[in-house]
């Protein structure tokens, strides 16, 4: 009944069968619904925030995902400014996810600070030493261009098309996409440094403290390295999520192989950086602060296992793993090494924003650990649920896959 | 599939001829006199709203208690004298021992003079509601303070009477010389007198007393080569 | 004409254009950017002129000067007084946070009640001051009329030798009852045994600040003992430099509190040993002969043997410490080595000017009479009695007495055969009144409470009292019971009748005679602010009630108001030779040692009553040192070693009996001549030791373990690792809990004979080993959301011994097991 | 580079062995500063204490133990001032003619980086509405905001007491204020005398003399903050308490 809207000439599962779908997202929407209402009208007491952990499970998850979604912008930097073809079959994809992840990063956001209705007081009396400033300029421009490149899309929709106006719109929206690619880069690149800076310049926090390279502190690159390292295997699990779930090939295997072989590299050559960004640091900041490496990682449960785990399990092998063609093209060691670099790098934020509040600096101060509420948990998974949604819906009535007809010749014919 | 693709792309190109011409007859002149008259349909009623509509629903206006003047009062013959204007204005608004100000007079000041409720110093109805309504009952009067400043701020009149040498008619204008006090008129929506948030609907400033805003503070100090008083301290508490 | 979409962009077009060339976007954004930052709920302290006033703090015995500042008549800060004596600028926890229990609603009773509901729940309904006095006054009136006007007593917090404490002792008096109860303090402790060892009902009064070696029995020196802000303000001059020299300062108590820690040195003796270290300290100086002879031998008796009036040859101090009290036998009692004990003795003994304090904690609850003695034979050993430096024996204040009551026949029979339980008789001659009796003589048999209307003036006793809950279950007997507290405390909630007192800041109130203070001095507080809730002063309530009974009872009452009964008292000041300012240029203690007469600043009762209502406070900083050979009160006229009075008081009960059998009943195991002098009686009961430990509740200054809610603030200073949101913790030491298979944290079950407590692990090296430390003030059931069931109330758990003499609990000392939950 | 010089520096210096670690100083501020409390004040996460008391022990067995305390306001660090850096609306500032780092509440967006920021746990962000039992609210000083919930909230050298001081020497005519005559709400409390407060910028203030004496030192004084809140204590294991050491690091005086 809804087929009207599907693209030309596809197929999608029954209105009944796509709301079963949607049930537990919207579930997860609802939970989050609550949480976020709690923590507007109750205040942030709802959490297990406190003035030791000042950020918590939200910033760990907005920082997860925005590395997680510069898929969006540096597949879009390949596409358009580099030029490779053969991503168009995935842009919009990555687009989307981008576009859900940030939306959803500076929705949670909104709810973090504790004065929501000043949040805009960021813009208005603006400190532009702040690396939080730079973050919240280059996040909120983004997540417009992010729109900007969304809307086409959902232009291309059946019915929409069918108003001059609005075609017309798309279609030439299409043509300064390179521009808009352009600039997505450029503020992706300052706001995914700045997520970095801002901790590497918490300078009396020797645990994150960073030496400073030009203005920035090393994590500025560091994190922008990682993203664009991580973010093309995010795309890559989605849309392969997308195929299992639709049991339709999406997207031809070149582009993912390409998008996989780029963040190989990419990887290997951040944890290269990343251990020696990390001895440096290790014998310089940790010294002057009259402190041992160990020092940092005998606090309860955050063992030098972090350390291990982060630029060992999940970034040395998933970089080999990515970086040779053989494994890379197995599909099940595909998506191994792409999850095992999506988690590497969702360990290294977790690591820059818990670990860094948890060890004490103070001699005398003690160590507290920290567990999110539910009202946390829920605010967390509705940016699941949402995205999930998202997804599925652009995925019924968008032309997200441009290919999904010729690369499925058992379900379209030839 | 050939050419499904060959029409996309000739499609998107007309297109884009399509799109332009779009634009340019929507939005560039030559505009149709149609499309003149339209635009100024919709121009106009938004300037009126703006300009005339608006500043009504954004003030609301109160009525002081009773009628105070400060003409009679002012005058030496009737009520106080001073040597200067300033020290006119400081027998009612005055420093206490300790620096600070005692801002518009209590009921015990006002009863310096206005001491027995029986007799009225003039013969304006103003003041036997004040006699009978509060100096009787002993109760204060709930004026309506028109520079009253949010509670986050710190304001210091020594500092600038005393020691800066300021007029009172710097900020409060000419209040001194009232026969009646003005409504004192609020914002809706921040709370403020008007007297302190801007006079000018348009936030242009003519005289230095129709704002007092955090950046006419600011303003005055540079001026004055008192940069340092801007710190965000001097004026917050 | 046919309206194209076009058309309808044109129209908005123009409308967006328009609105951007008005004021609104921008002026909203504006204004919007204010409004997010009011929030109307949020309180905005109303502005007006700031004031002072200068008073007294009356919230503890410490008697600081306090200037409350003003907005508008409302009070929004107390601090400390320059221009005062004894804290000079300083002030504590609980004077700071004052405020809190001045204005707190929910803490108060806001009009005299009547109470709705059971018992201990604490629902009431206001009634009428007229009403709520004429109930008490009729009730009182009734048990004349049956003959039985013993069955009116009277619980009463208010401190010694205050008019409050004297008008209810009259009103007790006039109608005839003996039953009027002192809350237990170190007061009573240090009454008594001057009473014993120097024959005079002084205060006990250390002259600390010209000490040169201060050695301190378990005070809480640095928090709360005494006049805290005079202790503290000392000690602060004391650490000024390393440089600057004060004197050497040693802590005996068992664990490594703030003063242990501070001190110069810490000695850890078992808790209720340390008339045994004190002993084992006499033995060495005494043996080595560090002893002042002269003074032993002019002004002391009982030192040496003596022979008795009957001729019988008896022993002397001296030779009992040199029997029974050997470094080593000591040491094994105290658990102190010999050889620490030994070096303290010399230290003791070669110092110029060494001072011996005697104190249980802060000094809010009793301490042990022998351990008194046992201190202050130290003293004596060193000469440091009524010396620079030393113990000052004072008379108390010279304060006018009131006239005589006459009592009318039932009154007479009354107090004559009415006393409840024993306290005073022969069992006990020296607890001029206990409350463990009236709880027992209440509790006895199943008939009527001998009891019938219980007043409780300025106590918490259901809460503070260390008697595992005894006083609450005699409350349940009691029919009538009137609170005069203006906080809804626990004793409070059981009482049927609320005829609520003003608080601290609202009343006129006597500080007589700070704690420990080694001048004389009266603070006296004024109201400053006016009252915030429908109370009255406590005095004038009980000559209210007074008039209301009538007869005799009225007439022992010659005064309108409180303050006319305060006026007749301080009239005895105006005739002494006091000051009514201090410049601060010298302090007093100074000018005290100096011992120069002074000419009073006053020189009428007026003018002296104009200066203290508006100085607030009276004073003699100097003192007659010479007068030894007649500042003694003592049967012999000298300091008493073997005390003539006590041996009196047994052979009295005794009536020619055997005093064996007597002294057992006191609590005293000595025999012969060593029961009559300061000696060692141990505090446990046989069954300590084992796998029981030894439970040691202890104060804090900054939390109000008395009568008195705990202000909020106060809670800002308590570690959570002693609370934790509303679990106590216990300290135990490291090792103890590895035998006991204990980790910090883990949560446990303390029983005693009297009660369990649930309360959670805190491991401390500073707590010895085999005990367990349990913060008081806790566990309230009472007052608001700040201090109710904040916690457990580690007075709840005492059980066991009573005082040798004094009956009083020995709360510092319970054998308790304990069990993992 | 160095700090900015500006004309006045007050700083404040604590004698840990005078200090007896009762409090006062923590509750004097809280009733000059209108703090608010919390249900819970012994969550020491959440509540809000701008003068702080830390207890410490030396660790070694019955009957050697000893305890300690470091009462601990905000340092209004004066280099590189980590908190102030990182506030996004710039609700955080320091005055370099005070030197004192000041926060404004109505400015604050609550986004707490400034406590991730400082090492010292000196800043405060109000958890709840803040909540005064019926009456209470009669104490509040009206020199002192009352903060709303969500901003973030610390010790401000008790700054209105600096106006205070100014109003009163205007009142006699006077432009600048002599020693003693500014002091913070603890300075004047303590009991023991443990706290001076005072113009470290004057060499004839009684801090600038004691932030001099042989045992003075600062918190983290290896980060580089240049705290202006100096201590004093004659025991070695106090004084390495107050930063990090690599072993046999620290010089035992």
């Amino acid at each position: 009944m809804d087929s009207a809207l599907f693209p030309e000439g596809v197929k999608r599962c029954s209105p009944k069968v796509f709301l079963l779908w949607t049930l537990p997202w919207l579930a997860l929407l609802a939970w989050g619904g609550l949480s976020a209402f709690l923590c507007l009208w109750k205040g942030l007491n709802q959490t297990n925030m406190s003035n030791i952990f000042a950020f918590a499970l939200w910033i760990v998850f907005d920082l997860a995902v925005i590395a997680l979604g510069a898929g969006a912008f540096f597949t879009g930097f390949l596409t358009y400014v580099i030029g490779r073809k053969e991503l168009k079959s995935i842009i919009n994809a990555a687009v989307i996810i981008g576009f859900i992840c940030y939306s959803g990063a500076v929705a949670m956001l909104g709810i973090d600070i504790g004065q929501p209705i000043r949040g805009w007081f960021i813009f208005w009396h603006a400190n532009v030493h702040s690396m939080l400033t730079e973050v919240s300029f280059c996040i909120t421009c983004y997540l417009a261009v992010l729109a900007i490149e969304y809307i086409p899309i959902v232009l291309e929709n059946r019915q929409v098309q069918k108003v001059r106006e609005l075609r017309l719109f798309g279609h030439n929206l299409h043509h300064v996409m390179g521009v808009f690619a352009a600039t997505g880069t450029f503020l992706s690149f300052f706001h995914q440094g700045s997520l970095g800076g801002m901790f590497g310049v918490m300078y009396a926090r020797p645990f994150a403290e960073r030496w400073d390279f030009y203005v920035w502190p090393t994590t500025f690159f560091l994190f922008v390295f990682s993203a664009i390292a991580a973010g093309p295997c995010f795309t890559i699990l989605c849309s392969k999520l997308a195929e299992a779930v639709s049991r339709k090939k999406l997207v031809p295997d070149n582009a993912v192989q390409f998008l996989a072989k780029v963040s190989g590299w990419l990887l290997s050559g951040y944890i290269v950086l990343k251990i020696l960004d990390t001895l440096v640091w290790a014998d310089t900041t940790v010294p002057s602060a009259g402190l041992e490496l160990m020092d940092f990682y005998r606090e309860g449960p955050y063992g030098i296992w972090m350390l291990i785990a982060e630029i060992g399990i999940f970034g040395i092998i998933p970089a080999i793993l990515l970086m040779v063609p053989k494994a890379r093209q197995n599909p099940g060691l595909l998506i191994i090494a792409c999850l095992m670099n999506c988690t590497g790098i969702v360990l290294n934020r977790f690591v820059f924003v818990i670990a860094t509040l948890a060890i004490p600096v103070m001699p005398f101060a003690r160590f507290w650990s920290y567990l999110p509420t539910w009202q946390e948990w829920g605010i967390a998974m509705a940016m699941l649920g949402y995205g999930f949604l998202l997804f599925s819906a652009s995925y019924r009535y968008l032309p997200v896959f441009p290919r999904e007809k010729e690369l499925n010749p058992a379900v379209y014919g030839a | 599939m050939e050419n499904q693709s060959n029409a996309s792309e000739k499609n998107s190109k007309g297109g884009s001829r399509e799109w332009s011409e779009l634009l340019n007859s929507t939005f560039l002149p030559p505009f149709s006199l149609k499309g003149w008259l339209f635009f100024l349909a919709g121009l106009v009623p938004a300037l009126i709203a703006g300009w005339v509509i608006f500043p009504m629903v954004l003030y609301s206006s109160q009525e002081q208690p009773f009628n105070f003047s400060h003409v009679i009062h002012a005058d030496p013959d009737i009520g106080i004298g001073g040597d200067t204007e300033l020290e006119t204005c400081l027998y009612c608004h005055y420093f206490r021992d300790d620096g600070t100000f005692a801002g518009i007079p209590d009921l015990y000041a006002c009863t310096m003079c206005h001491d027995d409720p029986e007799y009225p110093m003039g013969d304006s109805e103003d003041e036997m509601i004040f006699l009978e309504q509060y100096v009787a009952e002993d109760k204060e009067v709930p004026w309506l303070v028109y520079s009253r400043q949010p509670d986050c701020v710190y304001f210091s009149h020594i500092a600038h009477v005393k020691m800066g040498e300021m007029d009172c008619t710097t900020c409060h204008g000419d209040f001194g010389q009232s026969e009646k006090p003005p409504a004192y008129k609020q914002n809706r929506l921040s709370g403020y007198s008007i007297d302190i948030w801007g006079r000018n609907i348009a936030g242009f400033k003519t005289d230095t007393w129709d704002r007092m805003k955090m950046s006419d503070c600011a303003e005055c100090h540079t001026e004055m080569g008192h940069e340092e008083n801007n710190a965000c301290f001097v004026c917050h508490k | 004409m046919e309206i194209t979409r076009r058309n309808f962009i044109q129209l908005l077009a123009g409308g967006a254009a328009g609105i951007h060339i008005t004021p609104v976007p921008w002026k909203m954004m504006d204004d919007i950017a204010i409004w997010t930052q009011n929030w109307p709920w949020v309180p905005v302290p109303e502005r007006g002129r700031f004031d002072h006033e200068r008073s007294v703090c009356s919230l503890c015995p410490g008697g600081c000067g306090i200037e409350v500042r003003k907005v508008a008549d409302r009070a929004v800060k107390i601090e400390g007084r320059e221009d005062f004596p004894v804290n000079n600028g300083g002030i504590c926890p609980l004077g700071a946070g004052g405020l809190q229990l001045l204005y707190d609603e929910t803490i108060r009773f806001t009009s005299p009640m009547k109470r709705v509901g059971p018992r201990g729940e604490g629902r009431f309904l206001p009634v009428s001051w007229s009403e709520a006095v004429g109930t008490l006054a009729e009730r009182i009136q009734a048990l004349r009329k049956d003959n039985r006007p013993e069955a009116l007593a009277a619980v009463d917090g208010s401190r010694p030798g205050t008019a409050s404490e004297g008008l209810v002792k009259r009103l007790l008096q006039a109608v005839g009852s003996p039953n009027c109860y002192s809350m237990p303090s170190i007061q009573n402790t240090y009454q008594t045994a001057n009473l014993l060892m120097q024959g005079n009902a002084g205060p006990m009064a250390y002259d600390i600040e010209n000490a040169d070696f201060v050695l301190s029995f378990g005070c809480a020196l640095i928090e709360g003992w005494g006049a805290p802000a005079r202790v503290i303000g000392a000690w602060g001059r004391w650490r000024e430099d390393s440089k600057a020299k004060g004197p050497k300062v040693v802590q005996v108590e068992s664990r490594a509190s703030n003063t242990a820690s501070k001190s110069d040195a810490w000695i850890a003796a078992r808790p209720g040993t340390e008339a045994a270290l004190a002993l084992g300290m006499a033995h060495v100086m005494i043996s080595e002969n560090l002893v002042d002879r002269s003074f032993l031998f002019n002004y002391t008796h009982g030192y040496e043997d003596w022979i008795d009036e009957e001729e019988r040859p008896r022993k002397g101090f001296k030779t009992m410490v040199l029997e029974s009290y050997s470094p080593d036998k000591v040491a094994g009692i105290t658990g102190v080595a010999a050889d620490r004990i030994i070096a303290l003795a010399r230290e003791f003994g070669k110092a110029g000017a060494p001072l011996a304090l005697y104190g249980k904690g802060k000094g809010n609850l009793n301490g042990s009479l022998l351990e008194c003695m046992a201190v202050q034979a130290l003293n004596a050993l060193k000469g440091g009695v009524n010396t620079p430096g030393g113990a000052v024996v004072q008379q108390g204040l010279p304060l006018a007495p009131w006239p005589d009551v006459e009592t009318d026949p039932v009154a007479r029979q009354g107090l004559y055969g009415g006393r409840l339980g024993t306290a005073g008789d022969s069992r006990l001659p020296f607890a001029e009144s206990s409350i463990e009796n009236m709880v027992e003589a209440v509790m006895q048999g199943g008939g009527a409470s001998p009891v019938d209307t219980l007043l409780v003036f300025g106590a918490n006793p259901v809460f503070t009292l260390p008697d595992g809950g005894a006083f609450r279950k005699a409350l349940t007997r009691i029919p009538l019971i009137v609170s005069f507290s203006p906080y809804r405390d626990e004793t409070a909630a059981m009482a049927d009748l609320i005829l609520p007192d003003h608080t601290a800041l609202e009343k006129r109130e006597e500080i007589v005679w700070p704690t420990g203070l080694q001048y004389p001095f009266l603070g006296l507080s004024k109201p400053v602010v006016r009252p915030v809730y429908d109370t009255r002063h406590m005095g004038d309530t009980v000559i209210a009630v007074a008039k209301k009974v009538g007869g005799p009872v009225a007439d022992a009452f010659p005064w309108r108001r409180f303050e006319d009964a305060l006026k007749a008292r301080l009239k005895g000041l105006a005739e002494a030779r006091g000051l009514t300012s201090w410049d601060g240029s010298k302090p007093v203690w100074k000018t005290f040692a100096e011992g120069r007469p002074v000419s009073p600043d006053y020189d009428s009762f007026d003018d002296l009553w104009k200066k203290l209502d508006s100085g607030g406070f009276w004073y003699e900083p100097t003192h007659d040192f010479h007068d030894l050979s007649t500042c003694f009160g003592t049967p012999s006229g000298k300091f008493e070693f073997a005390c003539g009075r006590l041996e009196q008081a047994v052979k009295e009960a005794a009536r020619g009996g055997d005093a064996k059998t007597l002294l057992h009943r006191m609590g005293i195991e000595a025999r012969g001549d060593d029961a009559y002098m300061p000696h060692y009686e141990t505090v446990l009961s046989a069954d300590a030791g084992g796998d029981t430990l030894v439970l040691v509740p202890y104060e804090m200054f900054n939390h109000s373990t008395d009568w008195l809610p705990n202000p909020p603030f106060l809670t800002k200073t308590i570690f959570d690792n002693q609370l934790r949101r509303d679990e106590s913790f216990a300290e135990v030491n490291p090792e103890t809990a590895a035998g006991h298979h204990l980790k910090e944290g883990d949560r446990i079950l303390i029983q005693s004979d009297a009660g369990e407590v649930k309360v959670r692990v805190h491991l401390f090296e500073g707590a010895m080993p085999g005990h367990i430390y349990l913060p008081l003030g806790f566990g309230h059931t009472a007052y608001g959301v700040y201090q109710k069931d904040k916690g457990v109330n580690a007075a709840k758990l005492v059980a066991g011994k009573k005082d040798p003499l004094t009956g009083r609990t020995v709360w510092w000392a319970t054998s308790v097991r304990v069990k993992k939950t | 580079m160095s700090a900015k010089q500006g004309k006045h520096k007050y700083g404040m210096v604590i004698n840990l062995d005078k200090c007896t670690g009762c409090g006062t100083c923590t509750v004097a501020c809280a009733a000059e500063n209108n703090l608010s409390v919390i249900k819970d004040e012994t969550d020491k996460q959440r509540t809000i204490s701008w003068m702080q008391l830390f207890k410490v022990t030396n660790g070694k067995p019955f009957p050697d133990t000893e305890v300690s305390y470091f009462p601990r306001p905000c340092m209004h660090c004066h280099y590189h001032t980590p908190c102030v850096s990182v506030c996004p609306p710039t609700a955080t500032e320091i005055d370099y003619n005070t030197g004192i780092v000041s926060q404004i509440y109505t400015r604050c967006i609550g986004c707490r980086y400034c406590q991730a920021a400082c090492p010292y746990q000196a800043r405060y962000f109000n958890w709840w509405d803040g909540h005064f039992p019926k009456g209470t609210e009669r104490y509040l000083s009206p020199e002192v905001s009352v903060r709303m919930r969500g901003v973030v909230e610390k010790c401000s050298f008790c700054h209105h007491r600096l106006m205070r001081a100014k109003t009163q020497a205007y009142a006699e005519g006077r432009r600048e204020l002599k020693d003693g005559e500014y002091i913070t709400a603890c300075t004047e409390a303590c009991p023991a005398g443990a706290i001076a407060f005072g113009d470290l910028n004057d060499p004839n203030s009684e801090v600038a003399g004691l932030s001099k004496h042989p045992h003075a030192f600062r918190l983290l004084e290896r980060l580089g903050t240049e705290p202006k809140v100096y201590y004093i204590s004659s025991k070695d294991w106090v004084r390495r308490m107050a930063d990090n050491y690599r072993p046999d690091e620290f010089q035992p005086l």
